[in-house]
């Protein structure tokens, strides 16, 4: 069967929102059993003192690209049918950083803010709840920032092609750095204070 | 603390490295089902949506944001996004319930009061929620599910939400070491 | 450390993983065929019009034994027994990328014989001649009317009409005309509309095919 | 540091390093030669011209007709509603998306069937499904349709009606809708040929 089974018509559209929860399921479970519903878990990796985040963040996104980049090969999978994130530069580089105070500010993001609701933390509560008042105020605003909003697209391109490295290259290139990263947070870790949360 | 306190805590959590395997998996998973990755903020997103238009539909409708969303009632991933985070909620409920973490309460360090805690933490939901429209999606969404599929727009996430964290963290130390 | 030892599981998963994907590499369903010309290519080659043989050149192959071609009779070996083409070898359609006969392909290839491809009808061998092409073989040409023009048609040079039969992509009459001529007869205003306006001025030297033609 | 840690690692980059020394496969989404000989010898790739007339007499939405001769062709005639996409621009990026579209019956035409069936050959290579070939091309077009030729008068039922229809199509397209409604036949004579066998092909 050559995926992605629902865009392929595969899967028949009753089954989607099953699948939708037990995927779903699957993610908070393992999120949560790897500790992202503690905000002062996450926040470590930001002080040098936990980098869990990073570690489990990072090995997904390679096991992930690496499986795809297998089953496309093995035409298990039609890579061409994956959907890419279209790049839309000055937004996403604003709408990143800003993402990225919200961060260290609260602590969460979404996904981990959801793990948190589930287990009883009252912060992550709290967060969800401010991340609805800013999606409405984004909404809201749209028309202000509409311009920044949709300013050079550079369209569903692929960072391999912006690096002009092939895919595979690009790939192993990831998972050096991701293997220095886990290296070298290791030593940090190590030497940053032990904080008790 | 003591060491022993530390493997002790050790042992509630999984090891990293596994659970990043596991989290990949079930990302591959995703993909090969869905075409698309894993989400989080679109479901929040469609809960706005959802709400502004039964409040007020002639708002909601006329609004160049909301009706991107609305109009286009056959965008089946909104739907699809809200039950999956249904499903994150559900999972992640069965995971601190077997390891015992189920447990009301606000994490904070304990330089700051739990009040302070949660203000930052409205604070920090609010940008997050502006920036993840903004940025067309959150980590999980864009910079997780984007780095897997090799988007630029997944790479940039990465970068700019970890080095805008790193580029803040100094200010903000005290609340939480 | 916090997390000094991986657990089993962990290293288990992983090398399940690794598996799956080394077991998937083997069995990979390698094509054996494999296209040397992407479609791109094979159509700048389709439209520079390169490998047709004409019937009437065909004819003076056979007659003078001229060394290095190869003809092929595409058509079942019932109809090949029937009659066909001096000199053909019979390799049905559906035999074609039969291993004996690709290596016979390649042969001919690298002795730079061209190769004849015929069928009943030019369409017959056209598929074949075109997946040959994709496939690099560049010595194969196509027998312009097929069989059924070369077993029934004129052959002599000098006996071809302006426009021969075997071009069957010539439009065999003049269909601008006749919708014109056709159609006035039986509703006059909307056929003027209905019509494009450009008339090729080309096309009127094809009005003695009309008669005779359509 | 544990050892597991190490193997872990060095299975990673040999999985990487595989991806990057892996041969190029980049094609195996294409029909292979061995595909596109066996879909050669499917009938129904084939479209006879009366059941191309009767899509357009009975204003079938789903046909999508393709005319590949060059555009001077084109101008000077094509059948109703036919798009122009010579065959030099068949597999131009602008065209993939209509002529993939799934639910729809892509007839591609030219005068013979040999520019059509090279033009099939190229996109069932890229796998488009649902193309044909109107068999014969438009001059089995004006042969059969335009112009029909009576049959004998000894010949069969079939035949007469098949007559009869070319008859009223010929008459359908030669002077619109109009003719139709006179030609009372015509009609009924469509409804007919539905269940009628490929016996009575015309000559070509």
């Amino acid at each position: 069967m050559t995926g992605p089974l629902i865009p392929m018509g595969i899967i028949g559209q009753g089954w989607d929102l099953v699948i939708a929860l037990l995927i779903g399921m699957a993610f908070g479970y393992v999120l949560e059993s790897a500790g992202f519903s503690s905000s002062r878990k996450l926040a470590g990796i930001f002080y040098g003192y936990d980098f869990t985040v990073l570690r489990v963040f990072f090995t997904a996104a390679i096991t992930a690209m690496v499986g795809l980049l297998y089953f496309g090969y093995m035409g298990w999978i039609d890579l061409s049918m994956i959907y890419v994130n279209p790049t839309f530069l000055i937004a996403a580089i604003v709408g990143g950083l800003v993402m990225g105070l919200g961060f260290i500010a609260g602590g969460y993001c979404p996904g981990t803010s959801m793990c948190g609701v589930a287990i009883g933390k009252i912060d992550a509560m709290v967060f969800t709840g401010g991340m609805f008042v800013g999606i409405l105020i984004f909404s809201e605003a749209f028309p202000l920032i509409q311009g920044i909003y949709e300013s050079h697209s550079l369209g569903a391109v692929k960072v391999n092609e912006v690096l002009g490295l092939s895919t595979g290259t690009f790939a192993l290139l990831l998972i050096i750095i991701a293997l220095l990263t886990f290296f070298i947070t290791r030593i940090v870790e190590n030497k940053v204070k032990k904080v008790e949360y | 603390m003591t060491n022993s306190n530390i493997i002790d805590r050790s042992k509630r959590y999984t090891n990293p490295y596994l659970s990043g395997f596991l989290l990949g998996m079930v990302l591959l998973a995703t993909f090969y089902i869905t075409g698309r990755g894993l989400g989080a903020s679109g479901a929040i997103k469609s809960t706005v949506v959802a709400t502004v238009a039964t409040v007020s539909e002639s708002h909601a409708a006329g609004s160049d944001y909301y009706s991107k969303f609305i109009s286009d009632d056959s965008h089946p991933m909104n739907n699809w996004l809200v039950f999956q985070v249904i499903g994150v909620l559900a999972g992640a409920f069965l995971s601190g319930a077997l390891a015992g973490r189920l447990k009301l309460k606000v994490e904070h360090s304990p330089k700051i009061t739990s009040r302070t805690r949660l203000i930052m933490a409205g604070i920090g939901g609010l940008l997050f929620g502006i920036g993840s429209q903004l940025g067309r999606g959150c980590t999980s969404g864009t910079a997780l599910s984007g780095m897997a599929s090799m988007a630029l727009a997944g790479f940039i996430a990465l970068l700019t939400i970890f080095g805008g964290g790193y580029l803040f963290a100094y200010f903000f130390r005290k609340f939480w070491i | 450390m916090e997390f000094k030892h991986p657990n089993r599981s962990f290293v288990a998963f992983v090398v399940i993983f690794i598996l799956v994907i080394v077991i998937g590499l083997l069995t990979i369903n390698k094509p054996d065929l494999k296209y040397q010309r992407t479609t791109d290519e094979t159509l700048v080659h389709l439209i520079l019009n390169e490998d047709e043989m004409y019937p009437e050149d065909l004819v003076g192959i056979i007659e003078m034994e001229e060394p290095g071609y190869a003809i092929i009779d595409l058509r079942s070996p019932y109809e090949f027994i029937k009659g066909h083409i001096r000199g053909a070898v019979n390799i049905p359609t559906n035999s074609l990328l039969d291993k004996e006969n690709l290596k016979e392909f390649k042969r001919y290839a690298s002795d730079s014989i061209a190769v004849i491809l015929y069928g009943q009808t030019q369409l017959e061998a056209n598929g074949p001649w075109m997946i040959l092409k994709q496939m690099g073989f560049d010595n194969f040409k196509v027998l312009l009317g097929g069989y059924h023009y070369f077993s029934t048609g004129p052959l002599d040079f000098y006996d071809m009409p302006e426009v021969p039969e075997y071009l069957v992509e010539e439009p065999a009459c003049d269909y601008y005309g006749i919708m014109e001529e056709l159609g006035n007869v039986t509703n006059e205003e909307t056929e003027a509309a209905d019509q494009p306006q450009v008339v090729m001025p080309v096309r009127k030297k094809k009005e003695s095919v009309v008669e005779g033609g359509c | 540091m544990n050892k597991a840690y190490y193997i872990l690692a060095v299975f990673l980059l040999l999985l990487g390093i595989g991806l990057v020394i892996l041969p190029d496969r980049e094609h195996y989404d294409e029909a292979s030669p061995r595909e596109l000989l066996s879909d050669l010898r499917n009938p129904s790739r084939f479209i006879s011209t009366d059941k191309v007339a009767e899509m357009i007499i009975d204003q079938d939405p789903t046909l999508l007709l393709v005319d590949v001769r060059d555009m001077y062709d084109f101008l000077d005639y094509s059948l109703p509603g036919a798009h122009s996409i010579p065959l030099e621009e068949i597999l131009m990026y602008n065209w993939v998306d209509s002529l993939s579209y799934d639910r729809s019956k892509i007839v591609l035409f030219s005068n013979s069937d040999i520019l059509a069936d090279q033009a099939w050959i190229l996109l069932k290579r890229e796998n488009h499904n649902n193309i044909h070939i109107m068999k014969g091309g438009l001059n089995c077009w004006f042969e059969t349709i335009i112009q029909p030729s009576p049959p004998a008068e000894t010949s069969a039922d079939e035949e007469i009606d098949l007559y009869q229809f070319r008859k009223g199509a010929s008459i359908y397209f030669l002077g619109g809708t109009a003719a139709v409604e006179q030609e009372t036949g015509s009609q009924t004579v469509v409804v007919k040929r539905k269940n009628k066998t490929k016996v009575v092909e015309g000559g070509c």
